[in-house]
């Protein structure tokens, strides 16, 4: 094959695999566009990526969990932890190195606890993360008694703020972090066995993959995108929120599923996953630059998911 | 048009069934007679058990017509089927393991009272149905706790548990031993005699022949012929069915034994509590070492402590040295593979590629140094597996729950040969597995013994271990009655070791 | 025996500075103090009054989550001979033995004039609310009141930021639709903040001026600091926490109290 | 048998089935009045009942849902819907029993979109339901624009503050509502297809149950169940609240799981949901009469969930 009909193929491909998903965001675009003509512009769709950059990266993680047939509601609460682990380093006199370091080795170890308490002592992840995103959101408020924590530090400030190469740091770092959980899911053998373990977990322990470990692996895998959007969020508010990325993990769920990550587990992408996250934050900036009154965002946005999943669910059954 | 005779009870005529692009049955045709067990016979994925559901309303005809009794027949729905006078054992097993004996077998039907369920009336007349047929089951009993042959055997007390004058039976004996069997063939002449018409559904020849008045063979989904039993042979209707001649179906070995070579595997005492007791045995490499027994004998559970899917005492030797698997993947690492006896629940991922599958035990092989998969080395390997075995698919990326059965069980084979294991367990290796598929995995199981891999085949068919091993031990609720070989290797001296009439 | 405290929240520095001053004047007082979140949720509240009652404390000190819901809460404490203090939020439909709070409308008005003033009295201005709370409404409602008293401006966006994270989202997406707004008014202190940052990420820091409501230290340092923050309304938690405990403290001695004691809030402005 | 000793054995087997998680309900009980001897008084269970019914109704509701593998997690948004619609009504010069009807029969519709979206159009509940709990908070603010509406109506109101025979006629409402779940999903027909259908769907359709028309009703059930919430909840409180109910999905769904609900579908029970949700009540209560701060509560919470369905999942493991 020749290098541009083998790129020809991979875009058909693309297109049958995310063509529901991809047709939904498209959509969503013009007729954004065509309601508003400031939203189709670069600087807006800066403001889209920055403002859906918490929501994906919490997402990717997302995404590995439910392939396992997992889930985990903690991520919010593991988002505001993480803020606040930072801000505490700071009034602590840390640097920015050890004071990421220690953040990010936080959302680690929330993750490691969800992983070792649904692997090895056989709960339910669904209720051991209701329980766990209890836990951390009260752990949150020890610190400053509930209020807010302010961050000093102006290398961790700056990442929410200052471009690099004239992109904003955050896209960068969303973008790393997109390529890296993508090659990992799609190009390792990492990868592989969560897409094995997902589709069939009794089959996967016989064919000598460590599934507890597996499972470990990748709900830290979770607490470390948790804990890197908490970095980002705080950075991008200059403070620590004890309310912070409450009931982000909705969207993050919602943004894989939207992706075509199912919940049974076995299937998914983070290329969907992506998209997923950027229908929502597409329909959030577009429906605050129409100036939709809050409670009629929230049914829209409902709308929007329940049709968006239809129409990706159809398209499957379509392939058939 | 349906001409029938008041002898004919059901005919099926031209009925088609598509699933999207798959034409499961095209034009398929069948007429059965009351008081006369009517065989279908096909390859995997003939179509036979589509056609059933569609005569148990559970899916809907594309096309075609159906007669019941002189008048047409479509069932919305499996209730409706009853109603109409249809009971059906389903070749998968449909029941809830949740809930007891009794309530699975009355689901929908319960006894009431005052609009409640009257649960002692309940447990009265399941028993009464399990006593009829002669089952020995405790319907109190959880689903959950039993196995898979009582299992079976409740499947078929659900399927009988109404009057019908048809009765359809999809596989019921792939997972009972002969002792069940005759349970199951004894209620099988009893409706015979009260003029009920049993389609029979089954890949087991010989109880094919001893039981069916009618047979009629089917292939890719369309109609080949019907015979009556007393005028064909089993070799006539395997090549009707695979299109081809197969003169043997077990075929001989290639090599010769060498008794006194070192054994790979041997095992001493190994024991777990309340499963099994003192197993005792080793096996020489090129060795075939058959393991029978009554299902329930305790067979798959060594088995899965020898993988270390479970923890046993005892010692296990391993080329010499004393091994202890705490993990199936530390025997994957020594050079253990294990076939396990359900493919769709231990052995595949449904949901994934034929080429995932089959790389999956041997994955390892296939990752690099950063830890990325070698997808071009995994892609040829698994493209020579799939020659070597001639697995029947579209493609390495066709889903592996889309292919049949057959071929599924080769899939599993194909994953545990690229794993090279030194040696392998091969748990009911032909399950479910239509003759010609059967005679394809023998000659896989010969070449792997010829080039020297250990193989302890496991089986509850006793001409199949016959016919294979070079041993065989047997066993009897969870101890070894004895390991034969030579002439001691005969029906009779096997049967009696594993009813335990003999010790 | 003691004060039962039910507050609506302790999420919020405003709560956290009264809650402290309750209990600092609790222990210059040597009274018992127990303290209850309630954590925006009315059932909630109901729920800690009713064990407040089960326990027995002499006076309960609530800051509503509702203005009418709370009414049930109220009515229980009555009939259980507990009397009841509201703070911050005033309670509908029921009464109660006195009632210390700031007068939100009053306040908003006073934002509103402070916008005016810094932007001439004219050019297009955008708010930040949270319309489920009745004291917001209300803040809000004097904002549209004082602004609607000069012709030349208008109030061209509201959008819904509850958390600093929605309203730094809702403040950017509304200055790229509306790149001419001169001046943000947030509900709160932390959406004033937050409007800030998106000012400051649009590069509009010289057209966009940000005035916020409640004036805790944090908003009133970046009054300090940051030219687009050009003042925040500041209520006092300090003096409301204080005045409550006085109160109960006096109630329970059964002196009687002046049913409402307002706390007027102030206008602060860059040193 | 005789009548004495039959009641002894269903004693037995009660606390078999329940030992772990009764031994949960029973520890806290005494570990609170060690530390509070307010604790055990009439009053104060009376204090808990009530303010564990609005949760345990919903978790009645949310126990069908389940029990067919499914979630419900609009479950919170329909409460205050309910709570919206009795208030409208009211507004509207309706009576009390008009008022009640208009108000359940909008739970059974809520539920039923949330049924036929599942069932009809294949999309999983997890989706659905997020995407339901949106539209429906969306639409409480709808007629009073966020604002809480008072309810006048003083036989509503009398529900949620009145007694009947001694009794605070909330814990009545509670009690027939147990005893009809109990008994319809114990002692009939529909119950057993319920237990059927989340055990083996495949079987239950093999059986001739048909498993959407079952589906939606149970999502039906759910919703009723919740808007039932929502009646208590709103005359509890005098008025409806846009925000009420919210995230009280995750305690109800908690409440069926400490009662030995599998998420996985096909095993649960009433009496488990009832004592499950009785920890959560006993827990708030308990803790608040301990005057334990906010967030140490929500840890607690979270530990307490943890442990109770650690001590249930390994009772259930040592029985086999
Ligand atoms: N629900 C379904 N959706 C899609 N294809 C199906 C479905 N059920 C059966 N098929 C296809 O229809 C064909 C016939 O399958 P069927 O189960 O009837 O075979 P069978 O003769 O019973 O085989 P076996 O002996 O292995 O039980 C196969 O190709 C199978 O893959
Ligand atoms: N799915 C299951 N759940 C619970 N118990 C089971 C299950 N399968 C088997 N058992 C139990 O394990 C024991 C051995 O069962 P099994 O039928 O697998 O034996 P076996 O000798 O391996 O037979 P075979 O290999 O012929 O199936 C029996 O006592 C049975 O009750
Ligand atoms: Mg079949
Ligand atoms: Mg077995």
């Amino acid at each position: 094959m020749t290098q541009q009909s083998e790129l020809q193929a991979a875009f058909l491909r693309a297109l049958k695999q995310y063509g529901g998903i991809l047709l939904s965001l498209v959509m969503l675009c013009v007729i954004f566009s065509f309601l508003n003509p400031r939203f189709m512009s670069v600087v807006n769709f800066m403001n889209i990526l920055q403002q859906v950059a918490v929501v994906a990266i919490a997402a990717f993680g997302m995404t590995w969990v439910i392939l396992l047939g997992e889930i985990d509601l903690s991520v919010g609460s593991i988002i505001a932890v993480a803020g606040m682990v930072g801000a505490q380093c700071f009034a602590f006199g840390l640097g920015f190195a050890p004071a990421l370091a220690i953040t990010l080795l936080a959302g680690a170890l929330m993750g490691m606890l969800n992983g070792v308490l649904t692997a090895k002592l056989l709960l339910p992840s669904f209720i051991v993360t209701v329980a766990t995103m209890g836990i951390y959101r009260g752990m949150v408020s020890l610190p400053t008694n509930g209020a807010p924590a302010m961050i000093e530090n102006s290398t961790w400030t700056a990442i929410g703020t200052e471009s690099f190469l004239g992109l904003p740091i955050i896209i960068w770092v969303v973008a790393v972090l997109f390529l890296v959980n993508h090659i990992l899911l799609s190009k390792t053998s990492f990868g592989r066995r969560a897409y094995l373990t997902g589709g069939n977990r009794e089959a996967a322990v016989y064919s000598g993959i460590k599934v507890d470990r597996l499972k470990i692996t990748i709900f830290m895998i979770s607490g470390v995108m948790a804990a890197i959007s908490g970095v980002l969020l705080s950075s991008r508010l200059f403070s620590a929120q004890t309310n912070a990325g409450m009931s982000y993990e909705l969207d993050a769920i919602a943004a894989a599923v939207l992706g075509g990550t199912s919940l049974a587990g076995g299937v998914g992408t983070m290329v969907g996953t992506l998209i997923g996250a950027l229908i929502i934050g597409v329909m959030n900036n577009g429906m605050n630059m129409l100036s939709v009154p809050y409670f009629y965002q929230l049914i829209v946005k409902g709308l929007v998911i329940l049709i968006a999943v239809w129409l990706d669910v159809r398209a499957k059954q379509a392939k058939r | 048009m349906f001409g029938s005779t008041s002898d004919t009870i059901l005919e099926i005529d031209n009925v088609t069934k598509s699933f999207g692009q798959v034409a499961a049955l095209k034009g398929m045709r069948l007429k059965v007679r009351r008081g006369r067990v009517h065989t279908l016979l096909g390859e995997n994925g003939a179509g036979k058990s589509t056609l059933m559901k569609i005569l148990a309303g559970v899916h809907e005809a594309t096309s075609g017509e159906i007669a019941l009794d002189g008048r047409p027949y479509q069932p919305r729905n499996p209730q409706d089927a009853a109603a109409l006078g249809l009971a059906i054992v389903f070749q998968e097993l449909s029941l809830c393991s949740n809930l007891t004996v009794a309530e699975n077998i009355l689901a929908t039907r319960e006894p009431r009272r005052f609009g409640f369920i009257n649960d002692k009336e309940l447990v009265v007349r399941a028993r009464a149905i399990v006593a009829d047929l002669g089952l020995p089951i405790d319907v109190s009993e959880k689903v959950g706790n039993l196995s898979i042959a009582q299992r079976q055997l409740v499947e078929i007390a659900k399927g009988l548990s109404h009057e019908a004058k048809v009765v359809i039976l999809d596989e019921p004996t792939s997972s009972l031993s002969d002792s069940e069997a005759e349970i199951l063939f004894d209620i099988i002449a009893r409706l015979k005699s009260r003029g009920v018409a049993v389609i029979y559904i089954s890949h087991r020849m010989e109880e094919i022949m001893r039981l069916s008045d009618d047979i009629t063979v089917i292939r890719d989904g369309e109609y080949v012929s019907t015979h009556d039993r007393d005028d064909v042979t089993i070799e006539t209707l395997i090549a009707l069915m695979v299109g081809r001649r197969m003169d043997e179906i077990y075929p001989p070995a290639a090599h010769e034994q060498k008794p006194d070579a070192t054994p790979v595997l041997s095992v001493d005492d190994l024991t777990r509590d309340g499963e099994f007791e003192n197993i005792s045995f080793d096996i020489r490499p090129g060795e075939i070492l058959g393991f029978f027994g009554l299902v329930g004998s305790g067979r798959s559970e060594v088995m899965n402590a020898l993988f270390g899917m479970r923890a046993a005492t005892g010692t296990v030797r391993f080329e010499g040295q004393p091994v202890r698997f705490r993990s199936p993947a530390e025997a994957i690492a020594r050079g253990i593979g294990f076939v396990t006896e359900n493919r769709k629940e231990e052995g595949l991922v449904l949901s994934h590629s034929v080429g995932w599958n089959i790389s999956m035990a041997a994955l390892s092989d296939f990752t690099g140094p950063l830890g990325f998969t070698r997808s071009r080395a995994e892609r040829t390997a698994a493209a020579q597996e799939v020659g070597r075995l001639a697995i029947k698919t579209h493609s390495l990326d066709t889903p592996s729950g889309s292919l049949s059965g057959g071929n599924q069980q080769k899939i599993v084979l194909a994953k545990w040969l690229l794993t090279r294991p030194k040696v392998l367990i091969l748990d009911e290796p032909t399950r479910g597995v239509d003759v010609g598929a059967k005679f394809e995995i023998y000659k896989i199981i010969r070449q792997l013994a010829a080039e020297g891999t250990a193989i302890l085949l496991i089986s509850s068919e006793l001409p199949e271990v016959l016919g294979m091993s070079d041993r065989v031990v047997v066993m009897h609720e969870g101890v070894i009655g004895a390991t034969l070989s030579g002439a001691e290797l005969n029906p009779e001296t096997i049967m009696a070791h594993a009813t335990g009439f003999k010790s | 025996d003691g004060i039962g405290a039910s507050l609506l929240t302790q999420q919020h520095p405003f709560y956290i500075e009264l809650a402290d001053a309750m209990k600092a004047e609790a222990e210059a007082k040597n009274v018992k103090l127990e303290v209850s979140i309630a954590n925006q949720d009315l059932n909630k509240q109901l729920a800690d009054v009713e064990d407040f009652i089960v326990k027995g404390v002499d006076v309960i000190v609530i800051s509503p989550v509702d203005s009418q819901g709370v009414r049930a809460a109220i009515e229980k404490a009555e009939k259980a001979g507990i009397k009841v203090i509201t703070v911050d939020v005033p309670a509908n439909g029921a009464t109660v033995t006195s009632h210390i709070g700031t007068d939100n409308f009053t306040g908003g008005v006073k934002a509103g004039e402070l916008m005016a003033k810094v932007l001439d009295n004219k050019g297009k201005v955008a708010v930040i609310d949270y319309p489920t709370v009745q004291s917001v409404v209300n803040r809000v409602n004097g904002f549209k009141e004082a602004i609607a008293k000069h012709p030349d401006m208008e109030i061209v966006a509201i959008q819904t930021g509850i958390t600093r994270a929605e309203a730094l989202a809702a403040a950017q997406n509304m200055l790229q639709a509306n790149p001419d707004i001169t001046g943000i008014f947030g509900f709160g202190d932390d959406a004033a903040l937050a409007a800030a940052v998106a000012v400051k990420a649009a590069g509009l820091e010289s057209q966009v001026k940000v005035i916020g409501f409640d004036g805790m230290k944090e908003a009133r340092d970046a009054v300090d600091t940051n030219p687009v923050m050009v003042g925040v309304i500041q209520q006092f938690p300090d003096q409301m926490g204080k005045q409550a405990v006085d109160t109960a403290v006096k109630v329970a001695a059964g002196e009687t109290v002046p049913a409402e004691q307002p706390i007027v809030p102030g206008v602060y402005t860059a040193k």
